[in-house]
């Protein structure tokens, strides 16, 4: 039952990685990236990776340890600001930014791991973004026409996801926000691996209440010393203890 | 007199209505959420997966699981629920959220929107604003009406690439309210910021308007 | 807060049926149907519709009760047996029946809750389901070609679905596999009316663990009397007790 | 002498591999939940939405609830997982289900398989039998070899209308197993039944076919 564990972030990606790969990984800046798992994407060394997310890491962190390490060749992603190196590489040339609608990037990778290599969305229908693309009609419920872009799937050779929660058979549960891409990008992956913060026993989590199937996570690691750096910490004062008596 | 940041904020809220599930985007837009009238539910979305948007957090109680669009720390709501960035867009394409409220760099009389990139410049993405527009059924744009340099913004055409193209149904400037008809019928001024004149407002646009003020 | 809450199902579908009507109606057989919901439909007398599910119930069960009244025009289902009203209004072409693939009735479903007009699947190449529609070739990961036919997205007039619980702001969960089809038909209803089991506070339900966000919920029904009929009671024997002492 | 429906439910349990997630269809396939090695951990999918199926649940004990695809009443296990029916069929779309055995009416030497409707019929539908044949990247069908009146099931070419087309890798009939190759290859002979002759069941076989008998 217990097949999935690896020990640590790097045995749970030896002997998979690959130069000219794809790499999908999760995570909304850098809220619910898989740390631990991106660390050991960088002391593999593998490059010429296309690297698919919603960002690139931002300056000092996630994904852009990867990239200031010289392994990143093409991204595709819906922004990909605060991160100095990434616009360096662009403007020079060196890297290839594919610009994908954030919710057309997230349905592409569900449309991915679901079997579905292409679809219809109103998204970019006039953009920069449908240009090449096919455009059509289809009709809305009231009859009038409206135009769609039809975006494809995508998938990737190695999935790096992070949740909060695994059991031992590889069932996830993530935790707020750092939901978002994960999701999605643990049915793309050929192997996925996901990196959580605890793993427990089958039958402490409910099986009601499982975000992503253990079928779509092939190895499982527990992370460790978690940063969980804030890009933008926003709070409002506390109220004066016993303020107006 | 142009309209303060917060009182075009304070316009655009005019557009809430009881019971609507909004998106609020960065900037002035984000003011919004602050003038939510007593007694009036709006449910806010966070596109990077929540229902359900509190105020920040206190100092010291911030969540790096918890963050809103913008990446800053947010709070939960009893009625709050989380989902992925997947089911988040579907509830935006499908025309689920009734009201995007968000900035721009250009709008045109057609309705057309251009707020993601301006060629030569780095490119930073789109994020969620194309999604937004395109499945959104009633958009709002708040922008300065000019340029720092004195160009308006509100134009014939864009000039800028578009984030989409027939998409907004209300333009708010610093100096007056444009209802826009997505399908090409053409833009209307509805208001004006108190101390603008019609004809300074004629000098400042380069969209082709109607005049229909109100009351 | 609660103002999605009625009294009881026919108040829930009280103004807003009329004649000729596209009703989605979610469950896996009679497992996590909407059952006082469907007697209100049925109550309504809302004729010439066209109705949207897995099933349309079985004998004396389910959507069965809106059939035998006379109200069904046309179905969209994957599966219609043990359901003789039907087999014979079908046989004799008063009843019009398009019959889907489970998985493909599915997303057609999703996507037309998430603004997906059309998309590509594998499901019923080359089968009488892809009659009319149009196929084309996509590539694989590895450059082979397969076909694929184009399946357009699906919506509702009136979207009824069964929850386990609520809260007043309509935010669902489900149980076990009486989840099935709900969650994606609560999506694609211009108007969705979820009944449930229990209706609890905000706050009560964990917002970490939402199966169908609030916003996708317009009305909101408390059902009585469950009956929760089962098609096929199977059982094993319990090993006697202190059996081998 | 042919293989009875248990011997032929545990041909097909051969076909599992440790680690694999399986769904099985109605009829002799669901035998093979039984014949399980011990040791290999297979987990059962029910494409109603349930990762981890279990066996029936004990006399009284039912919840109306917890089907499987058959309808019949089951249990859960503690790896189980539940799920929406889009999310089952992105499960086996996708191919992340390793293996489908399934029944069926008639199979071609060219892998497709006729199992959901008779013309002249009641059609009941396909339920999620085109999904999964489509999307499982091994599909094995187990069935009879003959129709009662004597009329091979294993065709040149399939005479009912197809649930799919190049779907089938493995036929198990009550006579033989054929390895098929679903891009036109042709199918091979790889066992027989004990005291079944070649020309019996050349005789009894509609289907062209290589032999290359096992061991």
């Amino acid at each position: 039952m217990s097949r999935k564990i690896y020990p640590d972030a790097a045995s749970a990606l030896a002997g998979i990685t690959f130069d000219g790969m794809t790499v999908m990984s999760g995570g909304f800046g850098l809220c619910g990236i898989p740390e631990n798992l991106i660390v050991a994407l960088r002391d593999s060394g593998a490059k010429n990776l296309t690297v698919i997310g919603n960002n690139v890491g931002c300056d000092h962190h996630g994904m852009w340890l990867v990239l200031a390490n010289n392994q990143i060749k093409k991204v595709l992603a819906s922004y990909v600001g605060e991160n100095k190196i990434l616009e360096q590489r662009y403007m020079s040339g060196e890297i290839e930014i594919e610009f994908n609608p954030q919710g057309t990037l997230a349905e592409r990778i569900r449309a991915g791991g679901a079997g579905i290599p292409a679809f219809y969305t109103r998204t970019g229908y006039g953009t920069k973004v449908a240009e090449g693309k096919e455009t059509r009609q289809f009709p809305n419920p009231d009859g009038t026409l409206d135009w769609y872009v039809m975006e494809t799937g995508l998938t990737a050779d190695i999935s790096l996801v992070k949740a909060w929660k695994a059991d031992t058979e590889g069932n996830l549960v993530y935790r707020k926000t750092a939901r978002n891409f994960n999701p999605m990008i643990a049915t793309a992956g050929r192997i996925t691996i996901a990196e959580v913060e605890e793993i427990v026993q089958p039958g402490e989590l409910d099986p009601n209440q499982i975000h992503t199937p253990g079928i779509f996570v092939q190895r499982l690691v527990k992370g460790t010393n978690y940063v969980k750096h804030i890009e933008r910490v926003t709070t409002r004062p506390r109220a004066t203890e016993g303020g107006n008596q | 007199m142009a309209w303060t940041r917060d009182e075009m904020a304070a316009r655009a809220a005019k557009e809430l209505r009881d019971g609507y599930y909004v998106n609020l985007g960065i900037g002035i837009p984000t003011l919004v959420a602050n003038m939510i009238p007593d007694g009036m539910t709006v449910t806010l979305q966070s596109e990077n997966g929540m229902l359900g948007m509190g105020p920040f957090p206190y100092e010291g109680e911030q969540d790096a699981d918890l963050i809103n669009a913008g990446k800053q720390t947010i709070t939960e709501l009893p009625q709050t629920s989380y989902f992925s960035s997947a089911d988040s867009f579907g509830m935006i394409r499908g025309g689920h959220i009734q009201l995007s409220i968000l900035g721009g760099m250009q709008v045109s009389e057609k309705g057309d929107l251009a707020n993601w990139m301006v060629p030569g410049k780095m490119i930073k993405g789109m994020g969620g604003a194309m999604d937004l527009v395109a499945g959104v059924p009633r958009v709002v744009v708040v922008m300065d009406h000019r340029e720092k340099g004195g160009d308006s913004k509100f134009k014939k055409a864009c000039s800028l690439p578009l984030t989409g193209k027939g998409v907004v149904d209300l333009l708010i400037t610093d100096l007056a309210v444009f209802e826009i008809d997505r399908r090409g019928g053409g833009a209307v001024l509805t208001e004006m910021a108190p101390g603008v004149t019609l004809d300074e407002l004629r000098q400042a646009t380069e969209a082709d308007f109607r005049v229909a003020l109100q009351g």
